[in-house]
C-alpha cells in the first residue's frame, strides 16, 4: 500500500538511532592509519648521497637540495620540500635508490604562513659549511 | 478572451558556488515561474590545462595527474592511462598485477557509485540518505589507503604493474567489507529506493531516449539506464575482464530513478567481480620488465578506452620517441555526458534540474581537465 | 502542592495587589508573571530544541552531534546565540530596507501571541477564550505574510522563489489543517481550549479521530515548513529560501520563530488529540503540566524523526497532494464524524 | 583497431582515402562529411566516442574515433588542416557528441569547424589571447625550475 516504503524508512532510521556511532572524536581519539600512509616526509641524511634523482622524479618540482663536493663523495648540506606543491604521490620515495626518503604518519601539515609550508629536512649550519670546505668534518642535524 | 497573465522570464544563476552542482559548475537558467525554458551550462572553472602540462612531463610523472581527473575513482583513471601507455610501448604486465588492478579498479568504482547514491539522495532532500552510503564509502577508502597510502589520490598503478604488492591485512579487510555490503545495499533500498516520496521525485523525471543518448555520445550508467547494452568490460574486454562473469544492469525508461537503481546494481556486480578476482589471485611479481627511461617508438599512437565510473574513459597518446608524450588527450565521460544537459533539463522544474544533474553524476575534475 | 505550583504563584501575586488595596495592580502583576513564564518557556524551549534537533539528527546519522560546548553539548545553543549576536546583519544593496529589517522582528510576534491559548496544565491556560482554537488558527496564518515580506524585501531571486513557495504552501495546507481540527471541534461542541481537553476525559481524540490526527500531522508538517515539505528552505534547490540574505540576529529570530512554531503545533496536537494535560490511565500523582510537557516532547521528537528520514517533495506534487488528497480526505472525515455523532445520539448514549 | 575487412570495404567505396599502417583512414577535409555520413548510415557507426586534434609541425590533425554500439567496433578517421587557416567541416549534423568536443578543440587549438551551430570557447574566457594547446603557445614557467 502507499505508506509501505515510508514506514520502512522510519524503521531503518529507528534502528540506526541506536546503532554504535562511527565518528571519531578527533583531537582526543586518533584515526588508525595504515603503515603505508602518505603523510609528511623524513630523510635519513646519512644515507642520502645527494644524487638528485628524487628532484627529477617529482612531477611538481617540490624538492630542492644543495650539496658540497668533498673529495669524490658529495655531502648534502641543504634539503627542502615545498609541500604546498606536493601531490603526496610517492614517486620521490620510490625513486630513491638509497631508500633515504620515507613517508611519516603525520597528516597535520597545515601552517599559518606560506613560508612554514616549506619542510626543511636538512640544513647544515653556515659556519660549518665554510669550515667544511677545508677538511669536511661532521655536518649539521 | 481572458487576457493572458503577462509573466516576465527570470534568469537565475545556478552555481558556480551552489550546494548541489557537484563541483564548480554553473548553469544559467531561464525560468518561467519554476519551469525551465533554457539552461546554458558554463564550464571551465576547474580547467587546469592537464593536456598541456602532460606534454612537459615524463610518462611516469603524469600518473599523479590522472588521479585528479575523476577524483572520486582515481584507480580507474590510473588504470586507463597506464594500460594506454603499455599498449603504446608494448609492455607486458604480470598476472598478479593484472588481478590487483582489477580489484582496486572495481573498489574505486564502488566508492564512486556509493558517493553518487549519497549525493543524489541529498539532492532530493534526504540528508540521512546521504550519511549511510558515506559511512560505507569510508570503509572502501580505508582499503584503498591500506594499499596505496592515500584515500583519494592514490597514484598506485605504474606502467607495467602496480607500485607495491598488497599488504597482508588487506585481503581479510576486503572480505569483511564484501560480506557486509549486501546488508548496506538493502539499507539504501529500504531508506531511499523504496521510499514513495523519492520515487515521486525521480520516476519519469528527465527521461533520456536511447537513440538521442547514443547520438550525443552519452556513456556509462546513464546510457545503460536508457536500456542500451554498452559496457566496454563486456563488449571490448581490456586487461583480464573477460575472465570474470558478471551481468550488466540495464534500465527500462531512462529516468532519474533508473539511473539510480542501475548504479546500485553495478555496486553489486563490482563486488562480484572483486570476489572472483580475489579467488583467482595468483602469486608472483607485481612489476613487469620496464626500461629505466620509458621511450615509446617515434610516431607511435594509441587510443585506449576503459569503462570508467562515469562512462567510457579514453586516453589518446601520441609519442615522438622522447620520454614525454607529444600529445595526450583524455576522453572524459562526464564532459560528454554533460553536453546534453540543456535538452534534458528543458521543461522541468528547478527541483528537477537538481535531480537530473545529480543523476548524470558528473565530476568537474574530469569535465574541465 | 506541586500540581498547581504556577497557579499558586499567580494567585499570590494577585492577593499581593488585593492586600495592598489595589486589586487592579494584582491582576496586572499576575498577567506579567504569566507573560514572563511564557517567554522563559519559549526561550529555554527553543534553545533546547535546537540542540535536541542536532543531537537527534546526529544519532540517526550514526554520529555524535555537538558534544563539546558544555557537558554533552548543553551550552551549544548559547554559543550559537553569542556567535549570531556578533555577526553583522548585511542588507543587500537594492533591498527594501524597512521591510527587510521589519520581517525578522515581526515574525516572532505571532509565535508569542499564540502561546496565550496553550493549556500548559490544569487551569493553566493563560487566556481561556471561548474561541481559543479559532484564535490559534487565525494568528498562526499571520507568519505567512511576514516570511513572504522578508523574502520579497531581500531582492534576491532565490529568496523570491522561496517567498512564493511559502505563500503557496502555507495557504494551501491551512485548509486541511483547519478541516481536520473541525472533526475534533464537532465532537467537543466548543472552541474553548479547556473544554476540548476536558472532553477527552475518557478517551483521547487520537482514538476516535485517527484519520484527522494523520491529516493534522501531515498538514502541520507543511505549516512548519519541515521535511518532507521543506521546499521553502530547500537547501539543495534554493539555498535557504527567504532566509538566504539574512545573517546574525535576524537569522536567529527566524530560527526562533521556526522552532517556536514547532512547539506550538506540537502543543496543539497534544491538546486536541493526546488529551492535553490529562494523565493517561489516571496517574494523577504526576502534575498535569509535566504530562503536557512529556506529550509535547513526544510529538516534537516524532516531527524530528520524520525530518531526518524523508526526502523533499516537489512544488507541484505538494499542491497536488494538498488539494487533491488532504482536503477531500478531511472533508470525508468530517462527513463520517457527523454521521457517527448522529448515530450516537440516535442510540441515546 | 578496426578489422581490416571493414576498412577494405570503406576503401573501395571511397577511392582516395589513404589507409596507413594501422588501418587508420586519412581523408581530406572536404571529403570528410561524405565519409562520415557513410560510416554512420551504412556501416552503423552511431556512437562518436572521441574527437580531438594534434598540433604537428606541418599541419593540424583532427582525429575522430566513431564506434558501433552493437559490438564496440572502432575506426580511426583523421583529417588534416593547414596551419595558417585551420578549417574543418563540422560533423555536428551527424553526431550530437561532436558539439562540445569540437568547441573544446576550437577553444584549445583554434581550428574552426564550419557549420558548427554555436562555435564558442568552452573552457577559457572569451577574450583569452591565443589557443593554449598549440605548440607555439609558450608554457609560462611561473616558478623557476629548481634542481637536477
Amino acid at each position: 500500500m502507499f505508506g509501505q516504503g515510508l514506514l520502512k524508512g522510519l524503521q531503518i532510521t529507528w534502528r540506526e538511532f541506536f546503532n554504535k556511532k562511527v565518528t571519531i572524536l578527533y583531537p582526543e581519539q586518533r584515526p588508525p592509519l595504515p603503515p603505508r600512509f602518505h603523510g609528511s616526509f623524513r630523510l635519513e641524511a646519512e644515507k642520502c648521497i645527494a644524487c638528485g634523482i628524487c628532484v627529477t622524479a617529482c612531477p611538481n618540482r617540490v624538492i630542492r637540495l644543495d650539496s658540497v663536493r668533498e673529495g669524490k663523495k658529495r655531502r648534502l648540506t641543504y634539503y627542502v620540500m615545498y609541500l604546498q606543491y606536493c601531490l603526496f604521490c610517492g614517486l620521490c620515495v620510490e625513486s630513491c635508490n638509497q631508500e633515504a626518503l620515507h613517508f611519516t604518519q603525520d597528516f597535520e601539515l597545515a601552517q599559518y604562513t606560506r613560508e612554514d609550508l616549506a619542510l626543511v629536512l636538512v640544513k647544515a649550519p653556515v659556519v660549518a659549511e665554510a669550515a667544511a670546505a677545508a677538511q669536511g668534518e661532521g655536518e649539521g642535524a | 478572451m481572458q487576457p493572458r497573465l503577462e509573466t516576465e522570464e527570470v534568469i537565475v544563476n545556478l552555481g558556480p558556488q551552489h550546494p548541489s552542482t557537484h563541483g564548480v559548475f554553473r548553469m544559467i537558467l531561464r525560468l518561467e515561474h519554476e519551469v525551465i525554458t533554457e539552461a546554458i551550462p558554463v564550464v571551465g572553472y576547474l580547467h587546469r590545462g592537464l593536456e598541456k602540462l602532460a606534454e612537459v612531463r615524463t610518462y611516469t610523472q603524469i600518473i599523479p595527474y590522472t588521479d585528479r581527473l575523476d577524483y572520486l575513482a582515481a584507480m580507474l583513471n590510473n588504470l586507463g592511462y597506464v594500460q594506454a601507455v603499455e599498449k603504446l610501448a608494448g609492455i607486458e604486465v604480470p598476472e598478479r598485477a593484472e588481478y590487483i588492478r582489477v580489484i582496486c579498479a572495481e573498489l574505486s568504482r564502488i566508492a564512486s557509485h556509493l558517493l553518487f547514491v549519497a549525493t543524489f539522495a541529498m539532492d532530493v532532500g534526504a540528508i540521512t540518505g546521504f550519511m549511510y552510503p558515506f559511512r560505507d564509502r569510508e570503509r572502501v577508502l580505508d582499503l584503498l589507503e591500506m594499499v596505496s597510502g592515500s584515500r583519494l589520490t592514490v597514484s598506485y598503478m605504474r606502467v607495467g604493474g602496480v607500485a607495491e604488492d598488497l599488504p597482508e591485512e588487506f585481503l581479510p579487510a576486503l572480505k569483511k567489507f564484501l560480506d557486509d555490503l549486501p546488508a548496506c545495499i538493502d539499507e539504501y533500498n529500504g531508506l531511499i529506493t523504496g521510499n514513495e516520496i523519492f520515487q515521486a521525485r525521480t520516476k519519469y523525471v528527465g527521461r533520456l531516449d536511447p537513440q538521442v543518448a547514443i547520438n550525443y555520445g552519452i556513456s556509462g550508467p546513464v546510457l545503460r539506464a536508457s536500456g542500451v547494452y554498452y559496457d566496454l568490460r563486456k563488449l571490448r574486454p581490456y586487461g583480464i575482464y573477460d575472465r570474470f562473469d558478471f551481468e550488466v544492469p540495464l534500465g527500462k525508461n531512462g529516468d532519474c530513478f533508473d539511473r539510480f537503481v542501475v548504479r546500485i546494481k553495478e555496486i553489486e556486480q563490482s563486488a562480484r567481480i572483486i570476489r572472483q578476482a580475489v579467488e583467482q589471485l595468483p602469486e608472483g611479481p607485481v612489476m613487469g620488465k620496464v626500461p629505466k627511461v620509458l621511450r615509446p617508438p617515434k610516431g607511435a599512437e594509441v587510443y585506449h578506452e576503459i569503462e570508467g565510473a562515469k562512462g567510457v574513459l579514453g586516453y589518446y597518446l601520441v609519442s615522438d620517441g622522447s620520454n614525454r608524450p607529444y600529445r595526450m588527450h583524455v576522453r572524459a565521460p562526464s564532459f560528454i555526458n554533460l553536453g546534453l544537459i540543456n535538452e534534458m533539463v528543458r521543461g522541468w522544474k528547478v527541483a528537477d534540474v537538481i535531480a537530473i544533474l545529480g543523476s548524470i553524476d558528473i565530476c568537474l575534475g574530469e569535465v574541465d581537465r | 502542592m506541586l500540581e498547581n505550583l504556577f497557579v499558586a504563584i499567580g494567585d499570590w501575586f494577585n492577593n499581593l495587589g488585593a492586600r495592598a488595596g489595589a486589586p487592579y495592580w494584582g491582576d496586572l502583576l499576575e498577567l506579567v508573571w504569566i507573560l514572563v513564564a511564557i517567554l522563559v518557556f519559549l526561550g529555554l524551549g527553543v534553545a533546547m530544541l535546537v540542540l535536541l534537533e542536532r543531537r537527534v539528527a546526529a544519532f540517526i546519522q550514526v554520529r555524535y552531534g555537538p558534544n563539546r560546548v558544555g557537558p554533552q553539548g548543553i551550552l551549544q545553543t548559547i554559543a550559537d546565540m553569542v556567535k549570531l549576536l556578533g555577526k553583522e546583519i548585511i542588507i543587500p544593496r537594492a533591498a527594501d530596507k524597512v521591510l527587510f529589517l521589519l520581517a525578522p522582528v515581526l515574525v516572532v510576534v505571532p509565535v508569542v501571541m499564540l502561546f496565550a491559548v496553550v493549556p500548559f496544565g490544569k487551569d493553566m491556560v493563560p487566556i481561556d477564550m471561548n474561541i481559543g482554537l479559532f484564535y490559534f488558527i487565525s494568528v498562526a496564518s499571520l507568519t505567512t505574510i511576514i516570511v513572504w515580506m522578508g523574502g520579497w524585501a531581500s531582492n534576491n531571486k532565490y529568496s523570491l522563489v522561496g517567498a512564493m513557495r511559502v505563500v503557496s504552501q502555507m495557504v494551501s495546507y491551512e485548509i486541511p489543517l483547519v478541516l481536520s481540527l473541525l472533526g475534533v471541534v464537532m465532537l467537543v461542541g466548543s472552541l474553548k481550549i479547556s473544554d476540548i481537553v476536558r472532553a477527552q476525559e475518557h478517551v483521547w481524540f487520537i482514538f476516535t479521530q485517527p484519520v484527522a490526527f494523520l491529516i493534522y500531522v501531515v498538514a502541520a508538517c507543511a505549516e512548519v515548513k519541515r521535511v518532507p515539505f521543506d521546499l521553502v528552505e530547500g537547501e539543495s534547490e534554493i539555498i535557504a529560501g527567504p532566509y538566504t540574505e539574512y545573517g546574525g540576529m535576524a537569522y536567529a529570530l527566524f530560527m526562533l520563530a521556526e522552532y517556536g512554531e514547532l512547539i506550538l503545533i506540537s502543543a496543539l496536537a497534544t491538546t486536541c488529540f493526546l488529551g492535553g494535560w490529562l494523565a493517561p490511565f489516571g496517574l494523577t500523582f504526576i502534575p498535569s503540566w509535566v504530562w503536557f510537557f512529556l506529550k509535547l516532547n513526544l510529538m516534537i521528537l516524532f516531527f524530528m524523526w520524520l525530518r531526518w528520514t524523508y526526502p523533499r517533495i516537489r512544488v507541484d506534487q505538494l499542491m497536488h497532494f494538498g488539494w487533491k488528497v488532504l482536503v477531500p480526505l478531511s472533508l470525508a472525515n468530517i462527513f463520517i464524524t457527523g454521521i457517527g455523532m448522529y448515530v450516537y445520539r440516535a442510540l441515546g448514549w | 583497431m578496426a578489422d581490416s575487412q571493414l576498412v577494405a570495404q570503406i576503401k573501395e567505396k571511397f577511392a582516395d582515402v589513404e589507409v596507413d599502417a594501422e588501418q587508420r583512414l586519412v581523408v581530406s577535409p572536404d571529403q570528410l562529411p561524405g565519409l562520415m555520413k557513410e560510416l554512420r548510415d551504412t556501416f552503423g557507426f552511431d556512437f562518436l566516442s572521441n574527437l580531438t586534434a594534434v598540433d604537428y609541425p606541418e599541419y593540424f590533425e583532427v582525429v575522430y574515433h566513431p564506434c558501433r554500439i552493437r559490438d564496440a567496433a572502432m575506426v580511426t578517421v583523421k583529417t588534416r588542416a593547414d596551419k595558417k587557416r585551420p578549417r574543418v567541416p563540422s560533423v555536428c549534423g551527424l553526431w550530437g557528441a561532436a558539439n562540445w568536443q569540437e568547441r573544446e578543440v576550437y577553444d584549445l587549438f583554434g581550428i574552426v569547424f564550419e557549420g558548427h551551430p554555436d562555435l564558442r570557447r568552452i573552457f577559457l574566457e572569451d577574450d583569452f589571447p591565443g589557443h593554449p594547446l598549440r605548440k607555439s603557445f609558450p608554457l609560462a614557467e611561473q616558478r623557476e625550475y629548481v634542481g637536477g
